[in-house]
């Protein structure tokens, strides 16, 4: 048994027992404890990957004379690891007190955790592929366990999953084209054959191969264009679904990115390919594809009212910058991008948790509905709090160093137009989810959540250690760095050289640990201006100053619709919601050829078909 | 660098820059008051704003957020400082460099942003959203002239910046090299001074001086002191990267006070935009001046 | 060996028995049908297990080929044989109001079939052609509604000319090289065939023929019958005939007309029949119409795998069928319960779990979801498209995946609908054939996971069966090198 | 109006040991007297004479007096001119709001005994019986040399610790309550809850509570709870949502 074996052994052995017994009240806590073995298990191959040896699964398959084999590398098992710590996280929210929630207003908590379970194994599949097929298997389980989590809820989520599997298909369908083509040149689907085969095909060849296979995982990560499903898909899902697609089930595309196109074609083969009639290249066209990815929905977020779908919608935006430190190749560039999976991940999930406790307690996630929540949900806001810095890319969190190592990279590479776009992406974020913690839980308490409480344990503890989490890899980002610098060595990408607190250039350097250390040096010097001035006392909230006006509790003085007017005032033309008009121009289309040709089958005369098909072809043949 | 000098200079760095700070406050409203004919406060006044702020017996709190929130305003900027460097201290500014420095100097806005949520006063809330807004105004400008100036001396450590300024002497300076994008870092230090005519998140006479609106106090008080730092913070980083930094202090604090001489006069002479003109204003001259400047500094 | 003719023979009997018999005692007109087909189950085993692999020929009447006629017997039509046997015994008509009638017409429909795929000579397998389609007329219209007869009629006359077209083309055949016999053929195809009227006479047979295998632009037929007779029959028609009718192509592919441009004819046809046929179900409003339309879209795919030249193309081409075969009757039979609009069948998943979870399972398969078998089945097809250069099989290949997409959306457009709470108007029909179909749907899936967990034999000896089939000169050798047995 | 005069008691600090502290204490005074935000309720025509007293010519800012905006943010009350009933719960409003401590200076005769509008039923005429008046400002209007010389007056009187109407509004808020009631009726209520701040800051005294209060508690029309409390866990259901 390998460690490999083990762990997909007892991920599936997860799946099964929830399948069987998941109807029973303790099954949710049961089954975090396994995610925890599955954790487990996977840190358990951790001394093998860092000596950059791959741990294989001892079962292979061969059929139609296609060898299909499972195996884990550094690159599988960062992205294993996020998979895990999410799935673990998820299921511990959905163990208590929500699942009950969930379950008691009519929700199938079984299915939910099901699909929860299924959605993690088979992203453990898909991250264990050790050759095209096994990847393509893979990516249409993790496409199906989705579709089967964002069903759960039913409804409105219903329409946002069948928008997501007809995506997920096409893409599926480009990235299988994409894989016989590569078949037909190399004669079988190992990586070793392919990247052996790859120099050897033409240029044309390989462009095809890249919008294949590009086209088909960009649509998993919600990259432009193929980003209109997501936020819906993801915002829809029930509480910890939710929390775990939005930290990591998009992520499948980019592993999926960086096995194909970094790792078996090659950064350096995509800036040789032009795009005709420009001056840019491929490796162009993918990073400006990453910017335009994080400022569109970013600034699409902005408008939401909804947090779920804001959240949702920052999670398509956060996952351009990724690609943008991807592509970009450098050492600084990957090392952020791959960081910032982690660091994203930890922000997202933790975000969504807190805006699912709001929910939990009010009952809406709507932001023009909540106000003032501070003062009954501390530890929510707090989580919150963390949540949007790292989001935001604001120091102390996690978050603003994996964004450092994009910036500083698109500074030394010399790209002022594509910092540019990512700032604006970062400034558009800042907005956005000053909003989101603004409207939810500062301002006017409202009379009707008076009586509302904390969010119980369960799922507050998962915000603790998420918050912890970001707090420390904020501080020490080499913990994480140690990671992704395997990853790199193992992907074939330069590899970063980081110390603990971040890494040690000659031309500008990072390290956390001061700047940390100085910030909340800081804020004891701020706090103890503070605390040395008078004594405070704290009023209520109508004792406000509203122009000499008695305010009351009826008065919804919470200012929260059209928060950015001025803004909005501004660039609201440009909303114009032109992709969305593609999709129906094309679905449109489509419908119109489908009831021709519903027509064509219901004609009155079919012979006259078969005649006519009888003259056209006999002249075809004889002439 | 003994772990003596670099502590001193992390108490130190701070607190030159909260003097300098009271002294540009003065100079500004001194440089109103002469615009406006009038003799202007006197020299210690900014100082004994900030301490009646203090002393007042009654210090009206909305929740602890607010509280917090003016802690991390002003310690965000006194951790800020010491990623600046003056004059013979260099603090931490080579564990940072440029763009934490422009981020950590984000971390009072959103304290302060915080804060003023939790007054939960519809004004402040206002003042907040324009100000977030004005944000996104002028950092599109700031960021095109951060990202040339780490381009023309290639890195983004102030330290070396200003050594390879100082090098050249005044032709080696940033402003030399680099006019437009001079010209274009003064449209942002305008805006992110919040100086007249980009202060439509204070307007007084319609928001009710918008963040401020509920801070009394020791609140306001820190909002001073954060003034002061502010002032300073964008003055000495405007001279760092394009007037060569400092030399000596002598020359480094007149340096320093006529850069900051600039927004405060032109603040005096015109009127307050809307938030929709501001940032058209914004994101139409500065950054056409900053992306000429950048083609010409990249070329 | 040669009770292999009994598959023929002892259901054609009984066809015939069986209104008789009836008569005399109804349990035993019952049970004769079923366990007639039984029987030659049996003896199509045993065949099976006797021969080896190895493929042998039995002339009829005493006459040697190529003046007499001949059974061929290869792994092939065994195999159809038996699928043959086997369908039509899970789809047996058990319950009918006009029972007798319809219990011969499928054992004349099962009888005829095995002749068809048995047959080694171009008359004998029009002839019994003709009789599967006398049969499923009758079979088409034994719901005796309006509708029903509406449609048999269409589907008589378009038939009719198909018939009509299929003899020109075998009169052309007969003209070019005098002989009917196809191992005979199979040598003189070459030098006679291969000319503009040898296409014609391709080009005649494959439309004609085409008529029953659902080829565009002659399955106009398809969605009228489907939605009108009864889901067994529609089973029965698009997962049996359908693929008896695409046997016989392939077989005067393999041995008559070689020729590309007869591949690239099936080819676009096929094209256009696997494009046309999803959109159609994308449109379609109920669920008989919607299989429907998926099944023309599903015999697109086939054409089009059977298009590509070797063995490649027959061995995706038969994987496809059989998968095909598999799930299409499975979908009919869950179909019987939630007839009419899609609409309607809001919570229909949820009343009847079992149901809507076998109706998921076939779904994916027929979507083509990996690990499933219908995945294999695509993959073989893709790999085969991709290997070949002709741009107009990468044409195909977009094509194909694209059909995929649609058809997984409306798939799942109606797994969607039978898994959401019901609205108050929606109505789940269940009829009282609930648990035999659901029985004999469950038998499908059960062998369609079987299948998936043994891909990897299955497909080697599929391979193996493709390979035989392939192969012109064994049929030849065959049918002339072993002497008769009568 | 049970009582005309207005008595002013003492300052009675408590009596700080420490020399430093003294120092600090007289600091503090200086720094106040030496910035004074000012608040202009602009209610009748002295407003009129306030912008010459802030502009060029007089410039108010030597003094380091500058007009804010908010109560919050201000130290000087400035009520410039006749106050009608409506106006002066605004004013009263806005002075409970302003930060401790806070001066009121009445400008013009019309806050000192209602001026010309004395016939009016609609006007308070004398602004200490419902608020702390540290300094009248006669004339109508005062001239802004007039204005000048009552800040000077109020700058002195804050450096000897004189200026100390906040703290009599605290001490005495059930007198000011009780004239307040007379006029509003015995409903009237602000949100700001000044017993509470009395008490939090110590400076309540004999005459904080009494009748008056009570009748405030009686009437008081109860603020919603907003301190924060935590509880972590207990029942499942969201209040006021319907159970599906």
């Amino acid at each position: 048994m390998t460690p490999l074996d083990e762990l997909l052994l007892f991920s599936g052995l997860t799946l099964v027992f929830l399948l069987l017994l998941g109807r029973f009240s303790y099954a949710g806590k049961v089954a975090t404890v396994f995610y925890g073995g599955q954790l487990l298990f996977l840190a358990k191959m951790a001394d093998r990957i860092v000596d950059g040896s791959i741990v294989t699964f001892s079962l292979q398959v061969e059929l139609f004379g296609q060898q299909m084999s499972w195996r884990f590398d550094a690159l599988s098992w960062f992205f294993a690891v996020i998979t895990l710590g999410a799935g673990l996280l998820s299921s511990w929210y959905a163990s208590g007190e929500w699942g009950e929630r969930f379950r008691r207003r009519g929700g199938n908590l079984w299915l939910l955790n099901v699909a929860l379970a299924a959605n993690v194994f088979s992203m453990l599949i898909l991250l264990g592929s050790g050759d095209l097929l096994a990847l393509f298997i893979g990516w249409e389980l993790v496409s199906w366990a989705s579709f089967l989590l964002m069903t759960v809820a039913g409804g409105r989520a219903i329409q946002a999953a069948m928008r997501y599997i007809t995506y997920a298909m096409s893409g599926a369908m480009a990235i299988l084209a994409g894989i016989v083509l590569l078949w037909s040149h190399a004669g079988g689907l190992q990586y070793g054959q392919i990247i052996e085969v790859i120099p050897q095909l033409s240029q044309a060849q390989v462009w095809l191969l890249v919008a294949l296979f590009g086209s088909g995982f960009a649509v998993k990560m919600g990259l432009l264009p193929f980003h209109l499903w997501q936020a819906a898909a993801y915002a829809e899902t029930p509480g910890p679904g939710a929390a775990f697609f939005g930290a990591i089930s998009a992520r499948m595309g980019l592993y999926a990115i960086i096995l194909v196109l970094v790792q078996l074609i090659g950064l350096a083969r995509l800036s040789e390919l032009m795009i005709p009639f420009t001056f840019l290249d491929m490796r162009d066209l993918w990073a400006w594809i990453a910017v335009l990815t994080i400022i569109l929905p970013t600034y699409i977020a902005l408008r939401q009212s909804d947090a779920r779908y804001l959240l949702a919608w920052h999670g398509i935006g956060q996952g351009g910058y990724m690609l943008l430190g991807l592509v970009m190749g450098d050492a600084l560039g990957s090392a952020g991008g791959l960081l910032h999976v982690f660091n994203y991940a930890t922000n997202q999930a933790v975000l969504f948790f807190a805006v699912f406790a709001v929910m939990f307690r009010t009952g809406t996630a709507d932001l023009n509905k909540l106000g003032g929540l501070i003062t009954r949900m501390p530890i929510s806001f707090f989580a919150m709090l963390v949540g949007i810095i790292g989001l935001a890319g604001l120091p102390p969190m996690n978050g603003f160093v994996s964004k450092w190592f994009v910036y500083r990279s698109l500074m030394i590479e010399g790209e002022p137009l594509l910092f540019l776009g990512a700032i604006i992406g970062t400034l558009g974020t800042i907005l956005s989810v000053y909003k989101l913690i603004h409207n939810t839980f500062l301002g006017q308490l409202r009379v009707e959540h008076v009586e509302v409480r904390e969010a119980p344990w369960s799922m507050v503890a998962p915000m603790i250690i998420l918050m912890l989490l970001i707090f420390a890899t904020g501080v020490a980002p080499g913990l994480v760095l140690d990671w992704v610098a395997l990853v790199q060595s193992a992907v074939g990408l330069p590899v970063v050289e980081n110390t603990l607190g971040g890494v040690e250039l000659a031309s500008g350097s990072l390290d956390m640990l001061w700047v940390v250390g100085v910030l909340f040096a800081g804020f004891g010097i701020g706090a103890l201006l503070f605390y040395s001035g008078g004594r405070t006392r704290q009023v209520h909230q109508l004792d406000n100053y509203a122009g000499g006006h008695f305010l009351t509790a009826e008065i919804r003085y919470h200012y929260s619709d059209n928060f950015y007017a001025g803004l909005m005032h501004l660039i609201r033309p440009w909303y114009r919601g032109s992709f969305v008009w593609l999709e129906s121009t094309l679905g449109s289309l489509l419908g119109i050829a489908a009831s021709l040709i519903q027509r064509l089958y219901g004609a009155l005369h079919p012979s006259i078909y078969l005649l006519v098909t009888v003259v056209v072809t006999l002249t075809w043949v004889l002439l | 660098m003994s772990i003596q000098t670099l502590l001193m200079e992390l108490v130190l760095m701070p607190l030159v820059a909260f003097v300098v700070g009271l002294f540009m406050v003065l100079m500004l409203r001194r440089i109103g008051a002469k615009l406006q004919r009038r003799v202007g406060p006197p020299v210690m006044q900014p100082l004994y704003d900030i301490v009646k702020l203090y002393g007042k017996k009654t210090q009206i709190s909305h929740g602890w957020m607010h509280d917090i929130g003016i802690v991390m305003a002003v310690g965000g900027y006194v951790a800020a400082e010491t990623l600046l460097p003056v004059p013979g201290m260099d603090g931490i500014a080579d564990k940072g460099g440029l763009v934490t420095l422009v981020y950590v100097m984000m971390i009072p806005s959103l304290g302060l942003a915080l804060g003023v949520g939790q007054c939960a006063n519809p004004n402040g809330s206002i003042g907040i959203a324009r100000a977030l807004t004005a944000m996104l105004a002028y950092d599109v400008p700031f960021v095109i002239v951060v990202f040339g100036v780490a381009w023309y001396f290639g890195t983004t450590n102030l330290v070396d910046i200003i050594a390879i300024q100082q090098a050249g002497g005044v032709a080696g300076w940033g402003a030399t090299a680099m006019p437009l994008l001079a010209i274009a870092g003064l449209f942002a230090l305008q805006g992110m001074l919040g100086k007249q005519p980009f202060e439509i998140y204070i307007a007084p006479a319609e928001i009710a001086t918008g963040p401020m609106v509920e801070m009394s106090g020791k609140y306001l008080g820190g909002l001073f002191v954060m003034q002061c730092f502010q002032l300073y913070t964008a003055g000495v980083l405007y001279v760092s990267l394009f007037l060569g930094g400092g030399e000596n202090w002598l020359f480094f604090l007149l340096k320093v006070f006529a850069v900051v001489a600039i927004p405060m006069t032109v603040a005096f002479l015109f009127p307050r935009y809307k938030t929709e003109q501001m940032i058209r204003l914004m994101w139409k001259w500065p950054v056409m001046i900053g992306l000429l400047g950048l083609a010409f500094v990249m070329h | 060996m040669n009770t292999i003719v009994l598959t023929v023979v002892l259901p054609l009997l009984a066809a015939f028995v069986v209104p008789v018999l009836s008569r005399v005692s109804p349990l035993l007109g019952r049970l004769l049908g079923p366990l007639t087909l039984a029987y030659a189950i049996l003896l199509t085993l045993q065949v099976w297990l006797g021969m080896e692999g190895k493929p042998f020929s039995i002339a009829l009447g005493g006459f040697q080929p190529p003046l007499g006629i001949n059974f061929y017997v290869d792994r092939l039509s065994l195999l159809f044989t038996f699928l043959t046997l086997v369908t039509s015994l899970l789809l047996w008509p058990w319950r009918n109001e006009t029972e007798p009638r319809q219990y011969a017409l499928t054992l004349l429909l099962a009888a005829s079939a095995c002749g068809l795929v048995l047959s080694g000579d171009l008359f004998n397998i029009y002839v019994f052609y003709e009789l599967i389609s006398v049969a499923s007329f009758g079979l088409a219209a034994a719901t005796r509604s309006g509708a029903a007869f509406a449609a048999s009629l269409r589907y008589l006359i378009l038939s009719g000319l198909g018939s009509v077209l299929v003899l020109c083309g075998i009169a052309i055949v007969y003209l070019q090289t005098g002989t009917l016999n196809l191992a005979q053929l199979s040598q003189l195809a070459p030098e006679t065939l291969n000319t503009p009227l040898g296409m014609s006479a391709f080009a005649l047979i494959l439309l004609g023929v085409g008529v029953k295998g659902e080829l565009f632009p002659v399955n106009s037929w398809v969605p009228e019958v489907y939605a009108a007779a009864s889901s067994r029959v529609s089973g029965l028609l698009a997962g049996l005939v359908s693929k008896l009718a695409v046997l016989v192509i392939v077989r005067l592919l393999v041995l008559l007309f070689q020729q590309e441009s007869a591949l690239q004819l099936m080819l676009i046809l096929g094209l256009l029949g696997a494009i046309s046929g999803e959109l159609a179900a994308w449109r379609a409003k109920d669920m008989n119409r919607m299989l429907a339309f998926s099944s023309i879209g599903q015999l697109g795919v086939i054409f089009i795998a059977f298009s590509i030249p070797g063995k490649t193309g027959l061995f995706a081409g038969l994987a496809l069928s059989l998968h095909h075969l598999l799930v299409k009757p499975a979908l009919f039979l869950l179909a019987e319960r939630w007839r009419g609009s899609l609409v309607g069948l809001r919570g229909a998943g949820l009343a009847s779990p079992v149901a809507g979870g076998l109706f998921v399972l076939l779904a994916l398969s027929l979507v083509g979801m990996p690990p499933l078998p219908g995945f294999w089945a695509k993959f073989l097809l893709f790999t085969g498209l991709a290997a070949q250069q002709s741009v107009i099989y990468q044409v195909a290949l977009g094509v194909v995946l694209l059909s995929i997409v649609i058809e997984a959306n409306y798939l799942f457009r109606v797994v969607m609908n039978l898994f959401q709470p019901a609205g108050d108007n929606s109505v789940a029909v269940t009829t009282d054939h609930g648990w035999l179909n659901l029985g004999t749907t469950f038998l499908l899936s059960a062998l369609l996971i079987a299948g998936m967990l043994l891909m990897g034999p299955l497909g080697a000896w599929l391979e193996g069966v493709a390979m035989q089939a392939a192969d012109p000169v064994l049929y030849f050798d065959t049918v002339f090198s072993v002497s008769a047995i009568h | 109006m049970k009582e005309i005069d207005i008595p002013i008691e003492a300052s009675v600090d408590r009596n700080r040991t420490n020399p430093l502290a003294r120092v600090f204490d007289e600091l503090v005074r200086f720094c106040r007297s030496r910035s004074m935000f000012m608040l202009h309720y602009c209610t009748g025509c002295g407003a009129i004479e306030l912008p010459p007293a802030m502009t060029s010519r007089f410039d108010m800012e030597r003094l380091g007096i500058q007009p804010m905006v908010t109560p919050r943010q201000a130290d000087i009350l400035l009520i410039t001119g006749y106050v009608s009933i409506k106006t002066l719960k605004r004013v009263i409003l806005t002075y409970e709001q302003m930060g401790s401590p806070k001066y009121v200076i009445g400008i013009c005769s019309c806050t000192v005994n209602g001026g010309m509008y004395w016939q009016s039923y609609a006007t308070a005429k004398q602004l200490d019986q419902y608020l702390p008046v540290d300094l009248y400002i006669a004339g109508c209007m005062p001239r802004p040399e007039a204005v000048l010389e009552g800040m000077r007056k109020l700058m002195d009187r804050i450096r000897s610790g004189e200026a100390d109407g906040w703290k009599d509004y605290y001490r005495r808020y059930d007198w000011y309550l009780g004239n307040q009631q007379h006029l509003f009726g015995d409903d009237w209520q602000t949100p700001a809850d000044v017993i509470g701040e009395a008490s939090h800051y110590d400076l309540a005294g004999p005459g904080t509570e009494g009748e008056h209060t009570r009748l405030l508690q009686q009437c008081q029309k109860p603020l919603e709870p907003q301190q924060t409390f935590f509880q972590i866990g207990g029942s499942l259901e969201v209040k006021g949502e319907s159970h599906e």
